[in-house]
């Protein structure tokens, strides 16, 4: 239980190389649950790494709770870590993989049987203890993996891609397990994903990194809502939100043949790309459109479908309830609320004039729904 | 971790000197005069005799034919030591291809009247070895000096221990891509296994290369003759009543050394992964 | 083995025929011929033998230079074992840890693998040269009179010392590629659960390594068994004398260098039926350490 | 021209001039081509030789030395005597032409040659002149003497006495210099059959104690069993007497940082009857059976040619082994070699001595091992593992037990 | 292009043992996409391979195309396999890689070179055709991959799994590329997954399997809104469709303290298990609420939330819409028609006695949406 300060933290791996992680600055607050994500290579195990002592730092600063650890070997700086692959001791049982660490630290026996009768017991593991890894299901493995890093009670968790071996259904209820888990023992955590389910429900924060610098840090729902750029708009929220080239003209946006009106805004006349979520282009008829399209495929997906086409020539997406038929084309209204716009080179946010305008407005859309 | 740690470089230190040293030691000794080597032993400066002794060592002819020469000798170790490598790398790889990739009846019967041969060397079994050879009408040729050596199963074991990490996919692949037995052993296995292939090449020419009391035994044409053969044929004077050449023998251990040398740092890389792969 | 096998009656053994022609005409028909000979006395140059049961075999077990050399044996070979384990382990563990030059430490350590056994006793044995050798003029300002081929333990000592140097590198070897395919993230969860370095080594690092471990002590055991066979005849100068010798050098002695054909076939077999049971001791550590992936 | 083969047992310059001998052979005639091969040590060669004849691929002609005589004339079968050989090439063969050394050693029991001496050695005494002189003695001619004039070679700061093969030295021509009964069966000339060693002996032990005693006192020094390494200190100037062979002289001369000189090996006047020839050492050559005539003929022939005094000569001369005809000897003198270098008659003289009933020579089943037996246990007497008496006793048993398992060999 | 008929087939691994395949029977069409999908360990694989001619066949016969193919050699059944860990030959280059297969048939070489251009542009990997596999990204080997396939024109493409080693955003656009493809091509195709969306999306008809069995085959959506077993339905859909012990009361249905109704049904009084769909829960005020609940957890997930309860000591989950404010506990109505029942021992469901009711409800039910 501690505060994590990554304090203008870089990384260089070869003399002279690129900078896999650069300038990064995130203040972590006790007890908070941050999720680091981005595409493959941009650096997050990197930085968790950097937190956990097996990679050194190339400039900048990490501290944990008041200490800064950036020479404080990995065993003393009280972290414990769930790797990607486990990384369980393969010769050792279930109960020495779990016990490992403890006594390592001159943990009384007797407190490590408890400890770890607690930890087996709270993850349902108490059947394996005596197994080796090599006899439990992946599932399973997993679970020590995570049991291993909470029998410590260590001030912070570094989690990197626990899940990403896991099938699909098995990868829903541990993400449940390990939020429970953390709410519970209030301890600080860094979580590395490529997966965004995993990354909305489990961050108090999220930290949204894009070839070594953020890109964007809020809650799930500001990152959600209000992404900052557009590489944070197309990488949130699935599917992933449908970017449009189009043209301010005062307070009108232009896509192709059609217009649609705009909320006060900053953005000057010109080019610009509008970001719509395909969950809030709402199917209504003909007359009431701001968006019409031919369809070209439709995604069953149960209750929902995603449909496909193109509006002047650029794919757009949009979900629709499986309840509602579908013919040939499909026609759309988005209210202004709902249109993000970004600049047109840096794909960085223009956000209205007013602060919170867009949440007041969101709210007001609320009551017509 | 990532601090550079002075004990760890002084113990590797040490340990290359300890390997290497003797090494370097030969090398000087061999520059100096038979004499000189007799009366004062190793040396550990340079001596004057360097280019004639090994002028002579490589290109003077010796022995009653006058046809040996330390190249021929190389030669014919060459020979030994490749032949070896090959002719242990085909057909440890064909038996263990069959060991691994085939169900068939005698499998178990046939695994273990191979690998019952794994650790039992030639010298034991010498004479009667012998005989079988001169039966064979073998005595004096590259085939007799090769052929005994392979009669055991280290590359065998390698070979199956390495196929048995290659991903059953590659089979099912290759079958469903209408490869057989034979295309998929040419077109999928061989090729995989070059690593290990050269890690087995390195130990087994080393082998090869070193043998020499097989080939003493085998040989009674100069033609045959190896290094590791003239070396020994050097020293053997030691015991008589006379002072051995030391420079040349040292020369010779010296040229002795240098293939499996080259061959070892060239391959080294290939050598530590192929090794790896088969640890899987 | 593997899931999927290929059904072919007459394949498999096209495949295997090379080999185990080789291996029977090559080994198993000199080895019967050996057993055959083991009991007989025989004129040497094949004029006429007597049958003598196994009386070959009690000979040999009932003398006492015979156990004294599987004594030394025993004693050599463990020793030869356990020193070029532990310094091949030591070796290995250092260059897999430093990160500058290690590929030159790496092709340095593996250079003598190349040396062949009987180059490695030429220049062990001027390094222990009663008269000129340097090692044995360094330990005399200890005060330690070296003897090379008068003081049984001196001998010892040299061919021990000589045997470990020419087979340290190929342990380095092994443990290095052992020590390579440990996953990193299994040395690294460690490093978090642990902070003395050799704790993690002995509880983490050595048991993974185990396996190659095993392996290795078993190729020592045969490579002081026999592959010693070089060096020894070296140091010894074509003389046992008094000198410490192994069972493979007494065989030769006895068989090719004496031309007592029974007595040294019988040797022979005893030594295939140690040799066996080492096969299947390292058999049944191999199939172990497979178990562990 | 037909083809024959000569395996040997010699390495370095000595090898060198067997070569060079079987050139002059070859260029001597043309109806035979006489190829030599180098087979290792004397051991290796004999073994190499036994191996190839039981597989029928041995060579014409095998060197054999003097240890493995008696496994090679007792597998009658394995030769053909080199008697026979000679004269049905249509040489002439008379015995009488060599010197009496010579004669019975690689004959058989009827006296007949069965092996062909060449490269024929005696164990000799060297000295270094200088510390004969800075002691102000002379080189011994008995072991009394040499008791006597040790202490003051020891004075000198010299090292007395070293020797380079105790079982060939100091007790095969212990046996033969001091005319002493080696085995039973006429030193097993007669028969293989019940043949006992004679070494676990009053005269025998004696000599070794009298060694062990000098050792301790500092007036005998013992390197192993390597030659070379009890060689080389005499070659340093710190010894005064080295008992080597008479073909060490040729490597002598290069290697001695000292003036020398040579006598023979010392014998005990105590002993009745001693100062008898020595046995000859070094080798033979013997023609193997089972060969075409006309390869026969040209191994005859080859004897014969390396029985003229010419080559004789040239040998002697090459490798300081002993010329073994009386005509040869002659023409070395003729020559004046021995006014050149004195050092090289020694050896030959000391064959030349007198015979005994005993010192003709020994035949003796499985010998090498018996002389790695010898070996094994002199170590330990000298590094004080055990003593002179049990030792023998040991070499004695272990000895007869090689002995008898040669007997049934036969059987 | 060919019907495949799976006819009563099992398979037995080892004598005595279990039967990994229970007596299936599945009659597929020309060009038809089929998708396994079942837990982990239920026989998936060893069916597909049965097919392709990688496993024996213990009993029944599958026939490809009007051919029994039992004792065919998997090379002579022309089909194509595509593997989950790719399984690409890693010494051949790519174009060596799709052409080994047809060389080994004999293919003219002028035609393979044909086939490969056609195939490389189509999976967009031209530009990597003298590339060996390990220089290509996880996206571009899964491509090879199925090119593999695709050059070989087979009758069938079996596919084990192939995507699960991608990361989810690749996957969903592979997903996409394998439908098109299998489309254009028409070649019948068996898919294996344990992916719900991947199942959903690219299925003609979906395969349930559990423990060796069939659970069910049907459409997707079949599937999806009639689900046969309780299996099927905690199986299919995410979240999971909760599941509810209850008791049926005449036309009622009690839940704990809850009372609803229900439509026409075949279902005896007593105890059976009802399954609602997370989705089908509506968010109402107190009054019209059929389900209450005291708010256990919420998962946000960007336009959705999770919400976590427990009623009767049953775990409920419901999707509300994130623009719905909460309060700490939830209010729910759920139509009669999206109740499904099933009997309470064996888990089979409970149809309603006319066939059809169901749709024509839900038609109805869209009405007032
Ligand atoms: N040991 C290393 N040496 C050199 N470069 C490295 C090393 N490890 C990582 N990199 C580089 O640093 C950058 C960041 O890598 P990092 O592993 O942190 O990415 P990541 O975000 O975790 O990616 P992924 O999602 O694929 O795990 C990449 O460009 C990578 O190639
Ligand atoms: N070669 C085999 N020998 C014995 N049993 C096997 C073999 N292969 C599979 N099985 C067993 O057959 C059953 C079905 O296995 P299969 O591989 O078909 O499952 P799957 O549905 O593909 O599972 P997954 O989703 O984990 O891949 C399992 O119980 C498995 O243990
Ligand atoms: O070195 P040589 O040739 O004089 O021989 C010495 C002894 O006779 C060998 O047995
Ligand atoms: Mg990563
Ligand atoms: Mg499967």
């Amino acid at each position: 239980m501690a505060s994590i300060d990554i304090n203008q933290v870089s990384k260089i791996y070869d003399k002279g190389g690129a900078k896999a992680v650069d300038n990064i600055d995130i203040k972590i607050n006790d007890g908070e649950f941050i999720v680091l994500v981005g595409p493959s290579g941009c650096g997050k195990s990197t930085l968790l790494r950097m937190v956990a002592g097996l990679e050194g730092i190339s400039a900048g600063t990490i501290s944990i709770g008041d200490r800064v650890v950036n020479d404080i070997e990995p065993a003393d700086r009280d972290i414990a870590m769930v790797f990607q692959n486990y990384a369980l001791y393969p010769h050792m049982t279930v109960y020495d993989n779990l016990a490992y660490g403890l006594k390592n630290r001159g943990t009384p026996k007797g407190e490590i049987e408890v400890r770890v009768a607690e930890a087996a017991k709270m993850l349902e593991i108490e059947k394996y203890l005596d197994r080796k890894p090599r006899a439990l299901s992946g599932g399973q493995r997993q679970r020590v993996a995570m049991g291993r890093a909470i029998v410590r009670k260590p001030a912070a968790f570094l989690f990197d891609e626990p899940l990403s071996n896991l099938d699909a259904k098995l990868r829903v209820s541990m993400r449940g397990e390990i939020r429970k888990l953390q709410r519970r023992l209030k301890t600080t955590a860094i979580y590395v994903t490529h997966d965004q389910l995993e990354a909305m429900t489990l961050a108090d924060r999220l930290v949204v990194l894009n070839g070594g610098v953020i890109e964007q840090i809020g809650t799930p729902l500001e990152v959600y809502h209000k992404p900052a750029s557009t590489f944070v708009a197309s990488f949130i929220g699935s599917p992933a939100m449908n970017l449009l080239k189009g043209k301010v003209e005062g307070r009108k946006l232009r896509v192709g043949e059609f217009e649609l009106a705009l909320l006060e805004h900053n953005a000057p006349d010109g080019p610009v790309t509008v970001g719509i979520r395909a969950e809030e282009l709402k199917v209504c008829d003909l007359q009431h459109a701001t968006l019409s399209f031919e369809i070209d495929s439709i995604e069953e997906l149960g209750a929902q479908r995603l449909v496909h086409g193109k509006i002047d020539g650029q794919d757009l997406t949009a979900v629709v309830a499986s309840s509602i038929e579908l013919g040939s084309h499909l026609h759309l209204t988005v209210g202004a609320a709902h249109l993000h716009l970004f600049d047109h080179d840096r794909g960085k946010r223009i956000e209205p004039p007013v602060a919170g305008a867009a949440s007041t407005t969101e709210k007001a859309d609320l009551a017509f729904a | 971790m990532y601090r550079i740690k002075l004990t760890d470089h002084l113990i590797l230190i040490a340990g290359v000197i300890f390997m290497l040293g003797p090494l370097v030691v030969a090398f000087m000794t061999s520059t100096h005069s038979a004499a000189e080597i007799h009366t004062q032993g190793l040396m550990i400066s340079m001596g004057d005799d360097f280019i004639p002794t090994y002028e002579k060592v490589l290109f003077e002819s010796g022995g009653f034919t006058g046809q040996v020469t330390g190249l021929t000798m190389a030669m014919n170790s060459l020979i030994l030591g490749i032949g070896f490598a090959v002719g242990k790398i085909v057909l440890s790889m064909m038996a263990a291809y069959a060991i691994v990739y085939f169900r068939f009846r005698f499998a178990t019967l046939s695994f273990w009247l191979i690998f019952t041969t794994l650790l039992l060397p030639l010298e034991v079994r010498i004479l009667p070895t012998y005989k079988v050879m001169s039966d064979l009408n073998l005595l004096n040729s590259y085939q007799g000096l090769i052929l005994p050596l392979l009669a055991s199963a280290t590359g065998t074991f390698f070979f199956r221990q390495f196929f048995k990490s290659v991903p059953d996919e590659l089979l099912e692949a290759a079958r469903i891509d209408g490869a057989g037995p034979f295309k998929f052993f040419i077109d999928i296995l061989v090729p995989l296994s070059r690593t290990m292939i050269a890690a087995v090449f390195i130990i087994m020419f080393v082998y090869g290369w070193n043998q020499y009391l097989w080939p003493m035994l085998m040989t009674t044409e100069e033609s045959f003759y190896t290094l590791m053969r003239g070396i020994k044929q050097i020293l053997q004077v030691w015991i008589g009543s006379q002072i051995p050449d030391y420079n040349e023998a040292f020369a010779m251990a010296v040229l002795g050394m240098l293939p499996p040398i080259i061959v070892v740092v060239v391959f080294q890389s290939w050598f530590i992964k192929g090794l790896t792969e088969s640890d899987k | 083995m593997k899931r999927v096998q290929f059904n072919s009656r007459f394949l498999p053994y096209l495949f295997l025929l090379p080999q185990l022609a080789i291996i029977a005409i090559f080994f198993y028909w000199p080895s019967i011929q050996a057993i055959h000979s083991s009991f007989y006395i025989e004129d040497p140059f094949g004029f006429g033998s007597t049958f003598v049961g196994t009386s070959n075999y009690t000979d040999v077990v009932s003398s006492s230079q015979y156990m004294r050399i599987a004594r030394f044996t025993i004693v050599f070979s463990v020793l030869v074992t356990l020193i070029v384990i532990s310094l091949g382990l030591l070796l290995a563990l250092k260059a897999d840890a430093v990160i500058r030059g290690q590929s030159t430490y790496k092709t340095l350590l593996i250079v003598v693998y190349a040396i062949a056994p009987p180059v490695a006793g030429l220049i062990g044995l001027m390094f222990f040269d009663q008269h000129i050798g340097p090692f044995v003029e360094f330990v005399s300002y200890f005060g330690w009179d070296m003897r090379i081929g008068i003081n049984y333990f001196d001998t010892a000592f040299a061919m021990i010392l000589i045997a470990v140097w020419n087979q340290i590198p190929y342990n380095f070897i092994f443990f290095l590629s052992g020590l390579q395919s440990i996953p990193a993230s299994v040395r690294e969860a460690a490093a978090i659960d642990c902070k003395s370095g050799t704790r993690r080594f002995w509880t983490v690092i050595m048991p993974l390594l185990a396996p190659t471990a095993f392996f290795l002590l078993v190729i020592n055991m045969t490579y002081s068994l026999f592959d010693t066979f070089g060096v020894i005849d070296v140091i010894v100068k074509d003389s046992a004398a008094n000198n410490p010798i192994t069972l493979v050098y007494k065989v030769y002695l006895d068989g090719f260098r004496g031309n007592d054909l029974g007595s040294s076939s019988a040797q022979s077999v005893i030594l295939m039926v140690v040799v066996l049971v080492l096969t299947m001791i390292q058999f049944r550590f191999i199939e172990r350490r497979v178990h562990y992936g | 021209a037909t083809n024959i083969t000569w395996w040997h047992g010699m390495g370095g310059r000595n090898g060198e001039v067997l070569n060079e001998l079987a050139i002059k052979f070859n260029e001597a005639q043309s109806a035979c081509v006489l190829t030599p091969v180098s087979k290792g040590t004397y051991e290796e060669a004999l073994s190499s030789g036994i191996a190839a004849f039981r597989s029928g691929q041995h060579p014409n002609i095998l060197q054999v030395f003097d240890a493995g005589a008696a496994t090679i004339i007792n597998a009658k079968g394995a030769t053909v005597a080199a008697e026979d050989i000679i004269r049905e090439a249509g040489h002439t063969f008379n015995a009488e032409d060599y010197i009496q050394g010579v004669r019975y050693f690689y004959a058989d029991a009827d006296g007949k040659f069965v092996g062909m001496p060449l490269s024929s050695s005696a164990p000799i005494m060297y000295y270094n002149t200088e510390a004969l002189e800075k002691a102000g003695v002379e080189a011994p001619k008995t072991w009394e003497e040499f008791e006597a004039i040790a202490p003051k070679l020891k004075e000198a700061g010299y090292i007395p006495l070293v020797q380079s093969h105790l079982p060939w030295q100091m007790v095969e021509n212990f046996h033969s210099r001091n005319d002493l009964q080696f085995a039973t069966n006429n030193n097993g000339y007669d028969s293989v059959v019940d043949t006992k060693i004679l070494i676990n002996t009053e005269e025998q032990r004696m000599m070794f104690s009298k060694l062990k005693e000098w050792q301790d006192a500092g007036m005998f020094a013992f390197y192993g069993t390597g030659w070379s390494d009890n060689q080389k200190p005499f070659e340093e100037g710190k010894v005064a007497l080295w008992v080597g062979s008479s073909g060490s002289f040729g490597g002598l001369l290069t290697t001695a940082s000292m003036p020398f000189g040579a006598t023979f090996l010392p014998n005990w006047e105590g002993i009745e009857g001693s100062g008898t020839n020595s046995f000859i050492g070094g080798a033979a050559l013997f023609a193997m059976a089972g060969k075409s005539a006309e390869e026969n003929k040209c191994t005859g022939d080859f004897f014969n040619f390396i029985a003229s005094p010419e080559i004789q000569y040239y040998y002697h001369k090459e490798t300081g082994y002993v010329p073994l005809t009386t005509a040869a000897y002659e023409l070395a003198k003729k020559d004046g070699h021995y006014e050149r270098t004195p050092q090289a008659e020694v050896g030959l003289q000391q064959l030349m001595l007198p015979g005994g009933e005993w010192s003709k020579g020994y035949r003796m089943g499985f010998y090498p091992q018996i002389r790695d037996v010898m070996n094994r246990e002199f170590v330990k007497i000298f590094s004080g593992e055990t003593t002179v008496e049990d030792a023998f006793k040991t070499i004695e048993a272990e000895a007869n037990e090689i002995l008898s398992r040669f007997a049934k060999t036969a059987g």
